[in-house]
């Protein structure tokens, strides 16, 4: 199929490039380039385990909303049992888009065009003339909707094209560790504030990815307006403590930033403190109890943000959590999904906080998110020039670096935090898809 | 309406646009109450049927004269990259139409925003579309926009960022 | 022209624009004269010295109150997909001058209209630009629209199709 | 040449496509595929006779219109002699467009860069410095502007970019019968009521060649609010009487609809209708007087429909006859013509009030148009996605039927009307074309 | 300002802008003062500290009444190929704000002003964005434009040429 | 790189296209075609000598400007010794744009991103967390900014992306003696005006290129309102007159049209005409003395033109000079640089004056540019129809021509003026590079 890209091409720069991760460089090229990107949607993202939903988004049966997976517009729906499906949103008859909204709740969809018409859960129930132009000859179970597997951690609906992909549990791994810092805040864990903030932008996903599993090393430069209104405890100096953790050979990390005499847990409500410290294991509140920043992403492009934040500069603020999802729509082009997380248990009041310092800082507006889109649009219009065909980027923070023998959590742990270890495990197991040895 | 009234809160809203477009952004907020509300709603594509459109829990602005401060205070910086270069924007700001609210020197001004960005050497702006229900309040000093509620009319929203005010 | 006159047939179409684009579409139809007469020329590329750019025989609407009548009643039931989920319209009108005509009671009213469409979750909306020579209508209830002529400022024109009001 | 696309990628997907049609499948991928757009322009486009104009959009000489195929622009013209000729828009010189213009009327083109002015004919008369420049070297009759065949049926101007094409006729063959119902609206034919709709969609052209090859299948769904204010005389369940009819081997097809006791020429005026009888063949005749609604296609991309329709539901009304040309402009794009042709003999009242139940059911602001076009364009924009490449649509209806002996026409006709065996004809010749076996 | 002096300014723009749209060149001629000034300056991307972003220097239209006259003049003949077929354009004149200048009958008026221009048979308009400063006379004969200011909100412009007026 | 096009496809046709040249033939499909696009990125652009700025635009230290050579933007600034570097506009650590205005003055480059800081030549002297996150081991001297090669010739900066090409004096060639009437004007040369035009226009480059390396041919047609309001002392008849000047192999051509009784150096003002009969060579002014209009074309993209106008047509009017490059920036499509240059020496009203007769008369609204562009941008859209692959122009004027003995310049020269050999030299020198042989 002439759609999918010839790999050959590209054989020899895969085979290169990931190479030169191993020895610290990575090629600019990478970050906008037609070939590539087209050879990341045939192996990586119709095989990884790509996130959909949160649960919370559907809770009821028939909720449904609809995301992409590469460029396939699926259904993600609760039927009628309370199982979670995802379809391919298109009409077996003729191809028509069977739900034109984004958000809903359906028991049925009725086709606009010839009305064919499917259970939720994308079982073909309603042929038209089914007699008269089949002849009854039309079998209904073999023409429902175009299915997607779907599994789920904690709350986080995935779905993957691939029949033959490890489960989630598996693709997950140690990582589950970390997420349960942002889907445990208490037991009743975590539901979306409201619907995404949804936007598109002339970058490429793998910058967001790899700036949010850890860059440290942007923040006081790239964030510098902060500090200088006073919204850092920390000052440049003190700021690259703390950890850098991943794990390795999944593509999974996580920068875990502390600041001096930070109090433990500091800005979660004190009654979540506590219910912290029993539903989490001992070994992850010894490492979070100390983690002012928590910045983290699912291979491939699944991210998390934890942070302390106030409305006014200087204030104690509270804890804010941010979910974004870099969705590719084409060569240095992605479509932002960023939600705010916010713990069932906590008060409205407190909710309502940490969503306004989530809009204030993240979000199309927030004014710490425009700064990196900024910057990460500049990186992906440099990429494409011709001369940087053969240029590579130095990632060699952390070579070196042996594994801190004291941190308690699973994965491998370095310091300081600013450090280039988590984004070499990102882009060798990027390159194994790449090179089709996932 | 009063026609004179409708002339001055119409200038009003061009004056205040003007103030955005040539950046004078302590002209602006000084054209607000102090307990102004400045709100845009995030949209989600629904079925006509839907009972909502626009978010009532998701908002892409929610701020208030303490969070404004901050957000100017923040391009007064030399750091704002976003808006280095600065944005060219240009507010055309049509259709105002206004209605007396329960407040006595409060009125609902609507109005229609089409927003021009233009960044850089790219010959590539960016247009942005808004239906706009703004509360004005006539004070001693003269007009006062007491709250912007802007709604844009799109779900997936094609800019990079949004460093500027609609 | 009379400048209370000007600023009332202003407001008139600016608040005729609002109920199109808040799907208010009974209201609309309220406000055009039982004779309304809709018309929209097709145009066609000519060389300058052409006789005529706008056809005299093609229209894209050629309704009147019994057609318009139609378009509203198709868009109430719940089977007109081509609003499914409904476009968000913005009208943009600029420019509005108006004139006296040979009848008392009815001015010529030439405006600019600016359309702004978005469906669904595309990021690419379509934009319309038009001429209008509309007619309205002073009445015992209030201005009327006698007749909307308005013509694209295309000759092929970007439009899958067109379930909106112009 | 490298703009011509190396079809071997494209070779074993056509050939499993050519078989797929044959056992009642057809692959949503052909209707959004670069590689399959360029093999149409190179292999069909290219290759198939293509409408052009009506004659009576040029009725005098120096009357020209601009038209396309593929991405050519054609001025098509009647010269002094009242020969219609189909010439690229472009001078020989360098290249600049001759005719700016998409309608007009002239005796000569003259080139706005340096001067070269041509007949309407497109033969070179006029070079600037032929002396100086040239010192009288350059052979005036080499360099006319480039031609196109021209041929014609019943008023329909047609074009091939193919020397060794066969004749129209040839390629309209049975179909003729079926054109002359629009065609032969008694003794004076019809001309076209004005310049037509022209307007882009995101649509691939070939999903309204098929809806309108006789899709009766979609009607009481797609155009429900039709029936739901009453615009139909047919309910839901009587809509599928009527005939199926294609020409085997042509492509062609059209769609007969029946509606219960329907007079005989509904619709048409008296003494149109005393006019056809003689004017029209006993066959046709017989065929057409029972006729409804007739929706066909000649293949690939023109269409026609006729139909009564009233301005105000529940009345008579009477018959409009829409043409529309479907123009690709890209993969997945076109460009829309859509003309209303009137009888020639009917008075100016008829032709009016039939040209307004046009512009009110078809044309871009038609209702039953804004309908098509919306569920078209989903369709366009499912056939993208990646999980639809190996993803066929079910066209078995009719597969099983027997032509019906009764049926005075030629071609093959089957009843009921709602079918797919029009379509099955239509694509297995677009097959041939693709496989170069046309 | 006095009200109705504003709302004259503004239909004098309207009415101006008309003349352009609808091509009668000599009329809009007629709308300018014989001491007319018209300019564009070139725009160039700087920081946002830089004293500059409109140079001093450089003009994309730097004309007085003489050449307006040799433009439109150029106009009148038949080989004006850039506007042939003519270019259709929609001048959208929005937030129209008028302030007095030390010249008791001239006057300052700020409008937005985009440009809708659409060309053959192309489904792709172009559009443009200007910020006007224009400077107005009240005369014996009515209104006149003194000076036209206009600068394009782009550094890098999207037009193959400029052929028509802003 | 699967970003280079495989030149395989286009070998054949860049063959039969070198042949063709020789012949006087020059494909259509030349004007608008992806593939020769892409070639001409790497094979042309890559190896030429590419115009970036003129050395007035950044007369002191730490003044720089951004520009392009294919789609590398460059900061092509002096630094503080007043040499002039020009580097890659991209951040070695992770590819961010450095400088993100058009122009400006800076000592130090501070990236955005993370920090990293250069001098304005390029060298990397700021490092954040060198000794925390690098553990020193980063060398600064090899992350400086990518270089490219600058030369310069009478002010014009030029710069080059291959390492092997030959110097700037080699490739100007004799060439140089007809870039002096432009860049000589007085003993102290000329400046610019101001920064340049800068537009976009979906145009090819070499129609420009063509059409002024003396393109007299097209004059009388495109600009005849000019001669119909009285602008030109030549008329039709008489506007043939002068010489067309090639450097055989290098690809450079020049037009100097000349007019009955037109003064010796009319236009320019006497202080100046002195100046100019010492500065230049005894041949320089016997060629540029007659010449009325002077119009060439540094091969690739770099043209000039000098001409008399006058702001009210009829009047005498003064010279003024336009320098323009036409920057490819995809298939079909460009970006225009227009700058208008004066004579240092000259008083500031005769400056004034040629800059508005330059406005006037090019420029984005100049009334003569306008026409240009109009009919350029219409032979690019005509060279992408698929009809006019196999289509040729024909470039046969003053084949059979001799050069002129009497003529005292170097380079061949021919008379008329309207004359096509100035076209096949700078094509065939095209064809060398898109060979591989240049
Ligand atoms: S496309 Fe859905 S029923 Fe035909
Ligand atoms: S391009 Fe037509 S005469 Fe030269
Ligand atoms: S990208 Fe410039 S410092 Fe990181
Ligand atoms: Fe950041
Ligand atoms: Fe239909
Ligand atoms: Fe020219």
């Amino acid at each position: 199929m002439t759609t999918r890209p010839d790999p050959t091409p590209l054989a020899d720069w895969v085979a290169s490039t990931r190479e030169g991760i191993r020895d610290g460089r990575f090629p600019a090229r990478a970050f906008n380039d037609a070939d590539v990107h087209a050879l990341e949607q045939e192996r990586l993202f119709s095989k990884a385990w790509c996130f959909l939903a949160h649960e919370s988004e559907i809770p009821s049966p028939g909720d449904y909303v609809t995301r992409y997976i590469a460029n396939n517009n699926l259904i993600v729906v609760r039927d009628e049992n309370g199982e979670v499906h995802a379809n391919l949103n298109m009409c077996r008859h003729r191809g028509n888009v069977m739900c034109k909204a984004e958000l809903g709740n359906a028991s049925h969809f009725r086709c606009s065009y010839h009305g064919w018409t499917y259970k939720n859960s994308g079982e073909l129930i309603g042929v038209p003339y089914m007699k008269e132009g089949y002849e009854g000859r039309l079998k209904r179970k073999e023409w429902g909707l175009v299915r997607v597997r779907v599994e789920s951690y904690e709350g986080l609906l995935f779905g993957c094209l691939d029949p033959e992909a490890e489960s989630l549990a598996d693709y997950l791994g140690d990582f589950r560790f970390y997420l349960d810092l942002y889907l445990k805040q208490g037991a009743e864990g975590v539901e979306v504030h409201g619907p995404p903030d949804h936007w598109v932008a002339e970058t490429d996903w793998k910058i967001c990815a790899e700036n949010f599993a850890g860059d440290g090393y942007h923040t006081p430069v790239a964030h510098q307006w902060g500090f200088n209104l006073g919204y850092f405890p920390s000052s440049g100096s003190t700021h690259s403590q703390g950890w850098a953790v991943h794990v390795p050979g999944k593509g999974h990390g996580i920068g875990l930033g502390h600041s001096p005499n930070f109090p433990p847990f500091g800005g979660f409500p004190d009654e979540l403190v506590e219910d912290m410290r029993t539903s989490l294991s001992p070994e992850q509140v010894a490492v979070f109890e100390k983690t002012r920043t928590a910045v983290g992403t699912v291979f491939p492009n699944l991210s998390f943000l934890m942070q302390p934040f106030s409305l006014v500069p200087g204030e104690p603020g509270v804890r804010f959590v941010t979910m974004r999802l870099y969705h590719p729509a084409g060569p240095g082009r992605m479509e932002m999904y960023s939600w705010c997380l916010v713990p069932r248990g906590a008060d409205q009041a407190y909710k309502d906080e940490a969503y306004r310092c989530y809009t204030l800082a993240f979000g199309q507006a927030g004014t710490f998110e425009q700064d990196d889109f900024e910057n990460w649009t500049k990186v992906t219009r440099s990429a494409e020039s011709t001369m940087v065909r053969d240029v590579d980027f130095p990632y060699i923070m952390g070579m070196e670096s042996e594994p801190d023998p004291e941190f308690p959590g699973p994965g491998t742990a370095l310091v300081p935090y600013v450090n280039d270890t988590n984004f070499r495990n990102l882009w060798s197991r990027w390159g194994d898809y790449l090179a089709g040895e996932a | 309406m009063d026609r004179d009234l409708v002339h001055d809160v119409t200038e009003f809203l061009y004056r205040e646009a003007l103030a955005l477009d040539e950046r004078r952004f302590r002209d602006w907020l000084a054209m607000l109450t102090e307990d102004i509300r400045y709100e845009v709603p995030v949209r989600v594509t629904r079925e006509g049927l839907a009972d909502w459109e626009l978010s009532p829990t998701s908002r892409i602005f929610d701020d208030d004269a303490a969070t404004l401060e901050v957000r100017v205070r923040r391009l007064e910086t030399d750091f704002a990259w976003a808006e280095q270069p600065p944005s060219r924007t240009r507010h055309y700001v049509t259709n105002v139409v206004v209605d007396p609210t329960e407040v006595a020197e409060e009125f609902l001004a609507s109005s229609n925003c089409f927003i021009y960005r233009s960044r850089g050497d790219s010959p590539n702006p960016s247009f942005y579309s808004l239906a706009r229900k703004d509360v004005v309040r006539r004070t001693a000093d003269g007009w006062r926009l007491a709250k912007r509620w802007a709604a844009f009319d799109q779900s997936l929203i094609n800019a990079h960022n949004l460093s500027i005010f609609v």
